[in-house]
């Protein structure tokens, strides 16, 4: 079989419909030495875009901490992996599917959800909790409603249908998200130690084989509209968003855990973005091995698929595998016990290039090093904004609990209930707690003990100060860990930004990664895994910087976990931190003075890591179970969350209150409260004090309402019917989406 | 004035209902069962009688609401 | 007591239910492929939650012709206790073992949320060591659990005492028919609940009201 | 052959997914709107050119799988 080599005539136009730059396009035809096939220049566009190479984060992502004892894989394979003891390892990942999710909510955030479970068990783990970190539009835009109910239902009808309990996350809405909202989805899935597989198809002459669903014609972009084959497409433009099938992936699921069970897998890898092309090619590479495809193999929906079709369909629930030779009937076996397709579409070579061949055909025959180290890699040029300084100037004399009812009961403020009782939280009898608190809470089945998992980013701050913001995210989610009592042990991230050929945004993006990595460097928690999603704007405008930070802790003893509702009467309320009064870029600025001004606060890492170091042991040795660390609007919107679980009020104040406002509503970072009865407390401030610990007794807990020194005083009750009562009121304009 | 639309996927989007619901049947013995696709039917009551302005108000509806003209498309039928 | 699990094609609660007959029996249970036609010899079959086949076409259809169903039919023919829950229940009035039909939620949304029920029949084997009227707490976690049948069988079954569980007084989360939660068959030894009583036999996650329903049956069937 | 299946919920069956649509379709200034009810259609390949046959064949697999006569009925129709 010879290389096709007919003329393309491959125009600028078609370069540029696939994404490429002249530039680029220069490069692949020196890579390849003649003109790239339709097929290779397919090939060349998806592996080379943004979403595949990272090529305008790479460099940068390179400075992030990513070693740790405890770190068994970093970025680089599928999803992250670490050690949890007694032979358990905890793998995860954060994964985007924004631009889907702007077009099809329901089927966008599915999708992404079943994207970032494969992530996770192709590498041999069972998926035991998922997060999701969502942004929208301004409640009042004519889109959000739509969008927030399909995204929250989409989510729900893939991991609901999974089995896996979908544990926590965070929903914020900003203008800025109007035109491009933010579907974040993380997955973290149990695994032991000695059965961890990873994507590098090493040695010759291995079938690869091809599992799960058929291929169609599902999510090839516009690009493949150059391709003539198009021309019969039908009335209908051909939709680039794809259907997921949920019971499709439960089964490919149990039957891919099962294939792992034996030894027969040598490498594999799931079918993503760009599914044949870059599971195929990243695992060549990885494998130092080249890799020849069969395309006649491929089981197909679809009738006359064309090579290019099959390289760049981004079918799901479909995945990848090298085998031992001779194992393949074994394999085949369970996959049709699953009644999944499962077919051997090609073998492994010692050429490290990638060749296709269909219809006797050889359609591409590319060195694979030409689409990873040789892609390009860009370092963009960057200009800082003028850091916001100053803080603003606001009304004195407001009534504080007045303030706090209307924040409460504010859109990025109120209760996720109406979000979470969607997800089915509590399916594998695992779930120790539920959303509601500063972190999910998963037990690891059959032990006593549990892993801690929180999503955060304060994308607020991060616009004024991309730098600070990162810290923040970084520091806030290492807390929400501490708050219940883990050890936070590595994160997953997910970088939401703008054109990053804009230099201010490039900027947010280089200041965004330097915060994230000073912090954890200074709170000894890893980056082991990621996501960059960037071009990310309304009309031309770029998103606020959303880098999202998944978190992971570990908790030996799950009977000692703390959790934020206060438990008891007399319990002495105490806030360990320092609170200066910090309200530029609050809550309560933008909520109750409507405007979105000053500086971020900033983060002090070693008193976030001093303070948090002894909030745990606190909680490791029993002493306190009420914790709450303190975060969006400030002291006594924590001190209301602690309230309103259970409608036990308290008596707050402080001698010599400067201005209460500040006080109160001050957003200032490294800050905890915990309650518990007055000799602990006693003990408790003493042992803070014997460190150097800035603490502050704030009163009691008891009664029906949060009563104030000055008398001033609220029902716990009338502070949960606001807080409650938002999201419902807010959604219950919702028009239905039409469903089976 | 009673219409009914029907909501079906367009050609080429995978159906995963269908696919179970073909694969189901053949399980049953009903081998003669090829390609299933499952759609939706939606029967209205319309006030008015002019039955120009219905379908033009039909069509409004499909796209507006009733069907996700990404992924679905529609035909109208007046009764 | 000897117990088995029926797993289908995305069942996702049978582990769950598995752990719960392990801890309340100290006996694991037999877990039986859909498509085994035999049963081994049990006193109790569960029908574990999930989304067999996806909940395609309707919650419980495909899974009501499955192979082994026949077996479970004739277990419960023969006086054999048969436990349906959630996606369990909705096989069991599939394959019309149970009256009935169960429909979408009338809010069109799947709801999770730990619902206040009370236990309205204790005269049967999975029942009997609550108190009448016992008010308990599972949690549900289901789209389509909205009870329906026709006024007759209604009455029929109120009539005969086999309504067990009823949601308690503005719990119902789904628009069920007079907050039907739960009902027996004819001959009390089939019961199909919505809420997951094998959810709730744990302290660590917060509660262990299911705790008696395992209980009745150990004492019913020794 | 193709046939068609309609399967839709039985008068007197609560319909709230059909009452939502006609109040969403309202509340989008549809006012002609009145009663609506939602159901399935199947469209279904069947080899063979026997019409009754198939039509036996399909009521077969209505009373079996695809409606559960409880709360929905059917229609076929052969095309
Ligand atoms: N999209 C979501 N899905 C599930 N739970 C959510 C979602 N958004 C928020 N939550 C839950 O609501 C609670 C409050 O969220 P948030 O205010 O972000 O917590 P924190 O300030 O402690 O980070 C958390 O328990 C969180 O898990
Ligand atoms: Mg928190």
């Amino acid at each position: 079989m010879t290389f096709v080599a007919e003329k393309r005539g491959i125009t600028p136009e078609i370069v540029r419909e696939h994404g490429l730059s002249d530039a680029e396009y220069g490069l692949i035809l020196k890579l390849m030495g003649r003109e790239p096939s339709m097929v290779e220049l397919g090939i060349f566009s998806v592996m080379w875009s943004e979403h595949c190479s990272y090529k305008s984060t790479r460099v940068h992502l390179k400075k992030l901490p990513t070693k740790a004892p405890w770190v068994i894989q970093g970025p680089g394979e599928n999803a992250g992996v670490i050690d949890i003891g007694d032979g358990d390892a905890a793998i995860f990942k954060m994964e985007s599917h924004n631009h889907p999710s702007f077009i099809e909510p329901y089927q966008g955030a599915a999708t992404g959800v079943g994207g970032i479970m494969r992530d996770v068990f192709t590498m041999g783990a069972r998926p035991i909790a998922m997060m999701n970190a969502l942004r929208f539009g301004e409640v009042d835009n004519p889109k959000t409603r739509h969008l927030v109910s399909g995204v929250v239902s989409g989510i729900g009808g893939y991991g609901n249908c999974m089995g896996v309990p979908t544990v926590g996350g965070e929903v914020n809405f900003h203008k800025s998200y109007n035109g491009n909202i933010l579907v974040n989805a993380m997955c973290v899935g149990l695994a032991r130690t000695d059965k961890i597989f990873k994507s590098a198809a090493k040695g010759a002459g291995n079938p690869v084989v091809y599992i799960g669903s058929k291929t169609g014609r599902d999510g090839i972009h516009g690009a493949t509209m150059a391709s003539a084959e198009f021309d019969d497409a039908s009335e209908e433009k051909r939709p680039t968003v794809q259907v997921g099938d949920p019971f499709t992936e439960k089964l490919l699921l149990e039957a891919c855990l099962e294939l792992m069970a034996t030894d027969a897998i040598i490498a594999i890898q799931d079918m993503g973005a760009a599914g044949l092309t870059s599971s195929s090619a990243e695992m060549g590479d990885k494998g130092g091995s080249g890799i020849e495809l069969n395309l006649d193999k491929v089981p197909q929906r679809e009738a006359n698929m064309t090579a290019y079709e099959m390289m760049l369909s981004e079918s799901q629930e479909r995945m990848l595998a090298v085998l031992k030779p001779g194992r393949e009937q074994e394999a085949e076996a369970i996959f049709k016990k699953w009644e999944l397709d499962f077919a051997v579409i090609g073998v492994t070579t010692d050429t490290k290039r990638l060749v296709v061949k269909h219809r006797g055909k050889i359609e591409a025959d590319m060195p694979i090093t030409a689409l990873s180290d040789a892609a390009p890699i860009y370092e963009r040029p960057y200009v800082e904004r003028a850091l916001a300084s100053g803080a603003p100037a606001i009304d004195m004399n407001r009534n504080v609990l007045q303030s706090l009812k209307t924040i409460l009961a504010s859109p990025d403020m109120a209760s996720r209930r109406w979000v979470w009782e969607q997800y089915d939280n509590t399916v594998m009898a695992d779930t120790v707690q539920v959303p509601g608190g500063d972190a999910a809470v998963v037990r690891i089945h059959g032990s006593s003990k549990a892993l801690a998992i929180t999503t955060d980013v304060t994308p607020r701050y991060c616009r004024p100060d991309p730098l600070e913001g990162g810290k923040q995210a970084v520091a806030e989610s290492w807390r929400n860990l501490t708050a219940v009592g883990a050890t936070p042990l590595a994160l997953t991230d997910n970088l939401n930004y703008g054109n990053p050929q804009k230099p201010e945004i490039m900027w947010e993006i280089v200041a965004g990664i330097e915060g994230i990595g000073a912090a954890c460097r200074a709170l000894d928690f890893p980056v082991i895994g990621g996501n960059c999603s960037l071009y990310n704007e309304t009309n031309g405008e770029g998103i606020l910087p959303t880098p999202a930070i998944g978190g992971v802790g570990l908790m030996q003893d799950v009977t000692k976990m703390a959790t934020v509702a206060f438990k008891r009467d007399d319990d002495v309320i105490v806030v360990i931190g320092e609170t200066h009064g910090h309200l530029g870029q609050s809550i309560y600025l933008r909520e109750i003075e409507g405007r979105e001004e000053g500086a971020a606060p900033k983060v002090d890492l070693g008193l976030e890591k001093k303070h948090g170091d002894f909030v745990r042991k606190l909680i490791e040795a029993g002493r306190v179970d009420t914790v709450h660390d303190v975060s969006d609007g400030g002291l006594l919107v924590a001190i209301a969350e602690m309230a309103m679980p259970r409608g036990i009020g308290a008596s707050i104040g402080i001698a010599g209150l400067p201005d209460a406002i500040p006080f109160w509503f001050g957003e200032d970072q490294a800050r905890y409260v915990i309650a518990a009865p007055f000799e602990e407390a006693d003990k408790i401030v003493q042992d803070a004090r014997d460190l150097y610990i800035q603490v502050a007794e704030l009163g009691k807990t008891g009664g029906d309402a949060i009563t104030l020194e000055d008398g001033d005083s609220v029902k716990v009750a009338a502070l949960r019917d606001g807080f409650e009562s938002w999201f419902p009121n807010y959604m219950s304009g919702e028009e239905i989406p039409v469903t089976n | 004035m009673k219409a009914r639309v029907f909501v079906t996927l367009k050609n080429g989007v995978l159906d995963p209902q269908g696919k179970a619901i073909g694969h189901a049947l053949n399980g049953l013995g009903f081998e003669s069962v090829g390609e299933v696709r499952q759609g939706k039917v939606i029967d209205l009551e319309l006030a008015g009688s002019d039955a120009e302005q219905a379908k033009t108000e039909l069509k409004a509806m499909c796209e507006k609401l009733l069907a996700n003209t990404v992924i679905e498309k529609y035909e109208i039928e007046l009764k | 007591m000897k117990s088995a699990v029926v797993v289908f094609p995305a069942s996702n609660c049978d582990r769950d239910a598995k752990v719960a007959l392990t801890q309340m029996t100290g006996k694991a249970p037999h877990m039986v492929w859909h498509q085994d036609s035999e049963l081994p010899d049990v006193d109790l079959v569960v029908l574990p939650g999930g989304f067999s086949y996806g909940d395609y076409l309707r919650c419980g259809a495909m899974a009501s012709q499955s192979a082994v169903m026949k077996s479970v039919k004739a277990h419960a023919d023969k006086g054999g206790m048969v436990l349906g829950i959630c996606n369990g229940f909705q096989v069991l009035t599939e394959s019309h073992m149970l009256p009935g039909a169960l429909m979408r939620n009338a809010a069109l949304k799947f709801v999770c949320r730990p619902v206040g029920l009370e236990v309205e029949e204790t005269q049967s084997g999975f029942t009997r060591h609550y108190e009448k009227g016992q008010r308990v707490t599972f949690p549900v976690a289901h789209g389509e659990g909205s009870y329906f049948a026709d006024e007759e069988t209604l009455n029929r079954l109120e009539g005969e005492n086999r309504v067990a569980f009823r949601y308690a007084e503005g719990e119902n989360p789904n628009g069920s028919a007079r907050n039907i939660a739960g009902i027996l068959s004819e001959k009390r030894n089939v019961l199909g609940l919505m809420p997951h009583p094998e959810r709730v036999v744990d302290e660590v996650l917060g509660g262990t009201d299911g705790r008696k329903l395992f209980q009745s049956l150990i004492e019913a069937i020794s």
